[in-house]
């Protein structure tokens, strides 16, 4: 019996047996979904960074993309183990701010990214200003049209921080361009099948359209697919400037993208989660300069992430 | 001499939508009287309960109750004049306990508002059970029971109402000859207790055996009422079809048995049975008898290879098969199931599609399917077999019992089956179709085929096989050549002494 | 009255249920394209036409092969994770190799192969096909996102991009694939013998059985044939939007299913028919459309999703008591 | 082993449950390899997460065993959500916005109860249908946006105690006892298993199977209603994604405990052991930092697992 035990034991410990913990320093970090490329950019940004300065990542991620409920149980499992540090991406800016009150009533250090929590304490925010990058990418296509003409919006998922904020920035650079008519905003979800369907519904409309502002590079890709489908031409640009975006830019079939930059912000939310570790010294917000990617800069892009090197934190806030 | 009967109905009449189901139907039932209701299937015998029991509305009518005029608007009213129905199929719940499917719908509540005193619906359970003699534990969930132990719940359930009038539709219909026995006993109980009892049954020696009075019906309509002493089954069966009908069936002379077409060795199975052995030749009749739950309908669905077997062998034409029904099917074998609702047809489907249904490869040996050839080969069959079916797209719903039988046989005839199993082809079929259920048979083996006949009537076994095994509790425990083919020697083979 | 004449009646009316209910469908189809026409002067273009049917053809080969599942009495939940999976590894194969064929193969062969896993967990391990497709959309979905890691896999050759975005005639070539596909499950549904025992078994699986037909072996060929079918739903949208990522197939399966329904065909097995799939996912598609041409808040589409598909079943049940 | 306390028709006798095998197997594992596991703190924390989908686990047992089924039941949850969120906010009222969450669960229920039993649309539609409505009516009332500003005496549902026992805890284990309560004690629960084992046993009984048909969809948005609470509590702001899929995820937990599609099989403990079953396994694969993937494929896999074992046990 006893040994039937020791066996079933053993059988279970082989079983359930995970990557453990080891000795140094974890840091949790929560991302809102495994299929956006984007968030796959932020994880390879935390773990080259957390390579370089010698402690480990775990990543959290719902199984359930963009899971709310499922993220809060992740953030109260997670602080069960107690990890040195969280580096977190709300699911929703606004929803998740019970989950940081639970982890700032556990004294875990967490470092906000991408999405600018609308409550609890945090080390710092990095992040990217989606208005700003969505005003100046816009504005790149505006000039491309020659200041007037016609042009459709996609938005992501109505409601989303990130979209409300991105597409603020298209209408405010539209404002700039009294000549330029907007035909529609239409969400699509940040998909690129809605956006090639909703793209093609909206051709029947509209006979000429001349831009298509995507909040995002799916998106964008989506509109291109559907413009060639029906033999029409149209400049576009989306937001992340993610692989397949440099690979079109470099084609010319996409005319910019804003650099929304993941690993960038990956990597430097890990580096202040480890600097304030260390009781270094960390800046309250670190805000990447909106730069738009196009056809003159997008070779430094064609590296893949995987490649890169993490900036250091001196680098970027002295720029 | 007048009675006061205790309940009366009068005049009552009753349309479906297209149908007149009853017709200016009375009735009446007596204190402590069995009174037998017999007609052919759609004669309005259903229906007359249904009303009686409130279940449905009459249309014209009146009711009285010792001789006062009352009304039956619903199943509550109905109760309240101590009237309950055993129907054919149980109003059993499965997952519920024995006690709480007795007392459905009228549980005692106790001190807790809106709650159930479950110990005391279990005491009154227990109470009922032992009145009639159940010894059971009333905390038995219902979906363990076999049928017989389900039909005993039924009854304490309506004894439980107090039932002053107990209607039985068909009671002894899936009952082995010694449950029968112990119902009939209980009906002779209740019967002395003061308890009416309407009681319908196709079976004649039953009406004969149990009735006190007879009332026919026909077409919706009240034919005769008479007494047992003064009537003799023919005279009785000419009143529900309305023609003279031949009861006894005569077996015409049969060619002598050809080659073996079945034969089975020493065959088990985990459904219960071990170690039958039978042969079935070309051209014969061979009947397998013996109680309810003796295991022959198990044996039928293992030799068709519809259930698994642990050890044995099956061989048709002399080839060995088993453990799939397409095969089966392929090689010319048939089952007509015991259940032909829920086993045998697919009601919602039409006759013509559930005609071809197992001939399907037979008939389009290319896999593809052609309505047009389908619609010939079923058409064919219905004027060979005389289904009465005005198109072949009606759902089989729709037809008579007789019918739907016929539309079974007919399905394993563009099959080109050769070796039928037939389990209770005649259960819940008129007296009239009967008899042209047996010429089906006999028309099949004059053609070469072969028969397994299983049937819980042993006079049919006698009538119809030309020899015949019977079964008892798993085991086949003799066989009877045909000039050893008698009642008698069925019931003493089948029941253990 | 006269027996005879009374059942003739009756038979007429049971005969006119097919009918009347391909009738009232199709009624809904026409009332429906009428009130977007006069709402929007586009909308019964040439070209918004053929747009709606291109976009209707991902949509029904998905509900196709889901089709013959639920005229089992059977449910295949898994359909959308089928999809991305199978999406995921052509893409893959196609990037690889270069080869489309090999792609377009390995998409099928990856939906078939699930379809058959999922046949198996009914059959032989007796697992209500609700649950167990349920199970194997998550298990679908973890290998899905195990695989791809995050990433995008895009940029496939032209030939491929044909099956999506390519025209013949002046007709997108995924509406040729949808009408293809209607007569191949059209035929088989109706012109086979395996496919009447499809209807025999949703009808009643134990009749079925007891008449020979291989149960098992049939329900394991529709969960392989909806499987194969979500497999080349998957090319097409490959080709349409030439790329892959793992959330592709995540919002497909509720509405293949609707479309099933609205289509006619019931979910206790054994009525329905390919073609009124067809009608339900055109219905769904024009909603969508002119939701777009008209400009109108997106926030409503699951709105009147609902509703849609609550009327066309609740029509269906009336004309069905009609009928009877 | 005592019985006691346990009525025979509790217990599906045919399956010995899957569903304990799989939770004591589950229990142990990870018992052993996660230390942080089999604390009091985390044992507390699973059971808390568990709750909401228990409240919508409870009803659907009860629906499934009419052989019927609620696909609406979380995008009900979400509605009631943000009606409860925007009416507090607006009124100040918990209490009026509590009853304003459970009036969304009312009418929905009603609504599918009636459009169940009397315009005889099947469960499976007529909640795919209401779904669709309750998603579009949250998006419409919401644009998308989260509402917050909700006031704390909400959040003190999900995040106080009472003795040391969570609240989110006691409410569940009401919500429990009381549908056990339901389920074995009363007139209602006998009639859930008459409607799906036999509902012409109702008829003949005299009792309106249409009325009682209802009332159990009305019981599945009461519930959904409650949910709500919970979830807005732990939220601290309603969503309109919030629960978008629960049906599923509580329609499987149901599934894993024991309860049969068919004939009126139930069994609530067993719906209570799937939920938790599922809270373990999560908790455990996220305490072990399992990658993502790896943990949705092992949520198939237990669901399809404890089914295999309770068909095995079915077939002896």
């Amino acid at each position: 019996m006893k040994y039937l035990a020791i066996s079933v034991t053993a059988v279970l410990t082989a079983l359930f047996s995970g990557p453990a913990f080891a000795d140094d320093e974890t840091i949790a970090v929560f991302t809102k979904n495994q299929t956006n490329p984007y968030f796959q950019a932020v994880r390879v940004g935390t773990e080259t960074a957390a390579k370089a300065l010698g402690v480990k990542v775990i990543q959290y991620v719902p199984t359930k993309p963009d899971s709310i409920p499922e993220q809060l149980s992740q953030v109260e499992d997670v602080i069960v183990k107690k990890p040195n540090a969280i580096v977190f991406i709300p699911v929703d800016y606004k929803a998740l701010v019970p989950a940081v009150e639970k982890i700032n009533a556990a004294g875990i250090p967490v470092t906000n990214i991408t999405d600018r929590s609308a409550g609890g304490n945090f080390v710092a925010f990095v992040g990217a200003d989606d208005y700003s990058i969505g005003l100046s990418v816009a504005r790149r296509l505006l000039k491309a049209i020659g200041g007037k003409g016609n042009v459709i919006i996609l938005e992501g998922v109505k409601g989303s921080l990130t979209s409300t904020n991105r597409v603020r920035g298209f209408n405010d650079a539209m404002k700039e361009n009294p000549d330029v008519k907007l035909l529609a905003s239409q969400p699509a979800n940040f998909q690129r099948l809605n956006a090639l369907q909703v793209m093609e519904n909206l051709m029947q409309s509209f006979p000429s359209i001349d831009g298509v502002l995507a909040a995002n590079d799916p998106m964008a890709v989506g509109a291109i697919e559907a413009l060639e489908g029906a033999n029409r031409k149209a400049l576009v640009i989306g937001i992340n400037g993610s692989k397949e975006a440099v690979e079109l830019i470099k084609s010319g079939k996409l005319l910019a993208s804003g650099d929304f930059n993941g690993f960038i912000q990956g990597c430097i939310g890990t580096e202040i989660a480890v600097r304030n570790l260390h009781k270094q010294p960390t800046p309250k917000e670190v805000m990447l300069k909106p730069i738009v990617i196009d056809k003159t800069n997008f070779t430094p892009y064609e590296m893949p992430v995987e490649q890169r090197a993490c900036p250091t934190l001196e680098q970027i806030v002295s720029n | 001499m007048t009675v006061v009967p205790l309940f009366e109905l009068r005049g009552i009449s009753k349309e479906f939508p297209g149908v007149k189901a009853l017709d200016d139907v009375s009735f009446e039932i007596r204190a402590g009287e069995v009174h037998m209701l017999v007609g052919e299937n759609g004669a309005g015998k259903s229906t007359l309960m249904k009303i009686l029991c409130g279940a449905y509305r009459a249309d014209r009518g009146s009711f009285f109750n010792n001789g006062e005029p009352v009304t039956i608007h619903d199943s509550t009213a109905a109760r309240k004049f101590g009237i309950a129905v055993i129907f054919q199929d149980f109003t059993l719940v499965p997952y519920l306990d024995i006690a709480q499917n007795i007392f459905l719908g009228r549980e005692f509540s106790s001190r807790l508002p809106g709650f159930i005193d479950r110990r005391r619906i279990h005491a009154e359970a227990k109470r009922v059970l032992d009145m009639i003699g159940f010894d059971i534990d009333p905390r038995m969930p219902v979906h363990g029971l076999g049928v017989a132990q389900q039909q005993m719940v039924e009854i304490a359930k309506a004894l439980s109402q107090d039932a002053r009038i107990l209607v039985m539709d068909e009671p002894t219909a899936a009952l082995s000859d010694r449950e029968t026995e112990l119902l009939f006993a209980m009906i002779a109980r209740l019967k002395k207790n003061g308890v009416a009892i309407i009681y319908i049954s196709h079976r004649l020696s039953e009406v004969f055996a149990l009735g006190d009075r007879i009332t026919v019906l026909r077409d919706g309509s009240n034919i005769a009422s008479l007494l047992p002493a003064e009537t003799t089954p023919d005279q009785l069966v000419t009143l529900m079809v309305g023609r003279p009908v031949d009861t006894t069936y005569t077996r015409p002379s049969r060619p002598t048995p050809g080659a073996v077409v079945l034969d089975v060795k020493n065959l088990s199975g985990p459904s219960g049975f071990s170690d039958i052995n039978l042969t079935v030749r070309a051209g014969e009749i061979v009947g397998l008898s013996g109680l309810v739950g003796s295991g022959r309908t198990e044996v039928a669905r293992a030799i068709f290879g519809a259930d698994r077997v642990t050890a044995g062998e099956i061989r048709l034409f002399g080839e060995p098969i088993g453990g799939s029904t397409e095969i089966s099917a392929l090689r010319g074998m048939a089952l007509i199931p015991e259940n032909r609702k829920t086993q045998g047809l697919a009601l919602a489907r039409s006759v013509g599609d559930n005609i071809v249904l197992a001939g399907l490869r037979k008939l389009f040996p290319s896999g593809f399917f052609f309505p047009g050839r389908a619609m010939k080969a079923a058409r064919a069959i219905i004027e060979k077999l005389r289904i009465a079916t005005p198109t072949l797209r009606r759902p089989v719903a729709t037809l008579s019992g007789g019918n739907q039988q016929k539309v079974v046989v007919g399905k394993w005839l563009n099959a080109d089956a050769r070796f039928y199993i037939f389990d209770e082809p005649t259960r819940g079929i008129d007296v009239g179709a009967k008899a042209e259920i047996f010429r089906l048979l006999d028309g099949l083996v004059h053609n070469g085929a072969a028969i397994l006949m299983i049937s819980s009537e042993q006079i049919e076994i006698v009538h119809i096989c030309d020899r015949a095994y019977v079964m008892r509790s798993g085991r086949i425990v003799g066989e009877l050549a045909h000039h050893e083919l008698t009642e008698a020697n069925i019931v003493r083979l089948g029941i253990h002494q | 009255m006269n027996t005879a004449a009374r059942t003739a009646v009756r038979s007429r009316f049971t005969l006119s249920r097919d009918v009347m209910q391909a009738f009232y469908r199709l009624l809904g189809v026409v009332l429906l394209c009428a009130i977007l026409a006069t709402l929007s002067d586009v909308f019964l273009t040439t070209n918004n036409i053929l747009n709606v049917l291109r976009q209707s053809a991902l949509l029904f080969l998905m509900a196709s092969g889901l089709t013959l599942v639920i005229l089992t009495a059977g449910l295949d939940l898994s359909i959308g994770a089928n999809v991305a999976l199978s999406a995921c590894l052509a893409a893959s194969v196609i990037k690889i190799t270069g080869s489309p064929l090999l792609g377009m193969a390995t998409g099928i062969g990856c939906g078939a192969v699930i379809g058959l896993a999922n046949g198996i967990l009914v059959t032989a391990l007796r697992i209500p096909s609700f649950i167990a497709t349920y199970g194997m959309m998550w298990m679908l979905t973890g290998v899905t996102y195990y695989y791809m890691a995050g990433e995008t896999i895009h940029g496939f050759p032209p030939e491929f991009r044909q099956l999506g975005s390519g025209y013949l005639l002046g007709v997108p070539m995924p509406v040729y694939v949808m009408v293809l596909f209607l007569l191949i499950g059209g035929l088989f549904a109706q012109r086979t013998v395996w496919g009447q025992q499809i209807y025999a078994i949703g009808a009643n699986p134990v009749t079925a059985r007891l008449s020979g037909v291989p149960v098992e072996r049939r329900l394991v060929l529709v969960y392989a044939v909806s499987g194969a079918m979500a497999g080349l739903a998957s090319l097409i949208i490959l080709a349409r939007i030439n790329s892959a990522q793992g959330d592709i197939g995540e919002d497909l399966t509720l509405p293949a299913i609707a479309a099933v329904l609205v289509g006619g065909t019931s979910l206790f097995g054994g009525s329905g028919t390919v073609a009124g799939t067809l009608i339900g996912a055109l219905i769904l598609t024009l909603v969508l459309n002119a939701m777009n041409l008209l400009q109108i808040n997106s926030s409503w589409q699951p709105l009147v999703t609902g509703v849609i598909v609550l009327l066309a079943v609740w029509i269906d049940t009336r004309a069905r008591r009609i009928g009877e | 082993m005592s019985t006691r306390g346990f009525s025979l028709a509790a217990l599906p006798v045919a399956r010995v449950p899957g569903v304990a095998i799989v939770l004591v197997v589950l229990c142990a594992g990870f018992g052993v390899t996660s230390p942080g596991f089999a604390t009091p703190a985390n044992i507390a924390n699973i059971l808390t997460q568990s709750t909401i989908l228990l409240l919508l686990a409870l009803p659907m047992t009860v629906i499934i065993m009419t052989e019927g089924l609620d696909l609406s039941i979380g995008a009900v949850l979400t509605f009631a959500s943000i009606v409860l969120a925007v009416t507090v906010i607006a009124t100040g009222s918990p209490t009026l916005a509590f009853l304003a969450a459970l009036g969304v669960g009312l009418c929905f229920g009603l609504g599918n109860g009636v459009l169940i039993a009397v315009f005889d649309i099947p469960p499976f539609i007529t909640t795919l249908g209401t779904l669709g409505i309750a998603q579009g009516l949250s998006l419409l009332v919401t644009d998308g946006q989260s509402v917050v500003g909700i006031p704390r005496s909400i959040e003190q549902i999900y995040s106080g105690t009472a003795a040391g026992i969570p609240f989110p805890i006691i409410i569940a284990a009401l919500a429990y006892f009381i549908t056990h309560a339901l389920l074995y004690h009363t007139r209602f629960g006998t009639y859930v298993f008459a409607l799906g084992g036999n509902r012409e046993a109702l008829r003949v009984a005299g009792i309106s199977v249409r009325g009682m048909l209802i009332r159990v969809y009305v019981f599945g948005g009461l519930m959904a209603g409650f949910a709500a609470l919970l979830m807005t509590a732990r939220l601290n702001s309603a969503h309109p994604t919030a629960g978008i899929g629960m049906e599923f995820d509580a329609i499987a937990a149901v599934a894993v405990g024991g309860t049969s599609f068919e004939r009126g099989n139930g069994w609530l403990l067993g719906t209570l052991l799937g939920v938790i079953a599922v809270g373990v396994l999560r908790n455990g694969l996220n305490l072990l930092a399992v990658p993502s993937s790896v943990q949705v494929a092992c949520i198939g896999a237990l669901v399809i697992v404890a089914l295999f074992i309770d068909g095995m046990r079915a077939e002896r």
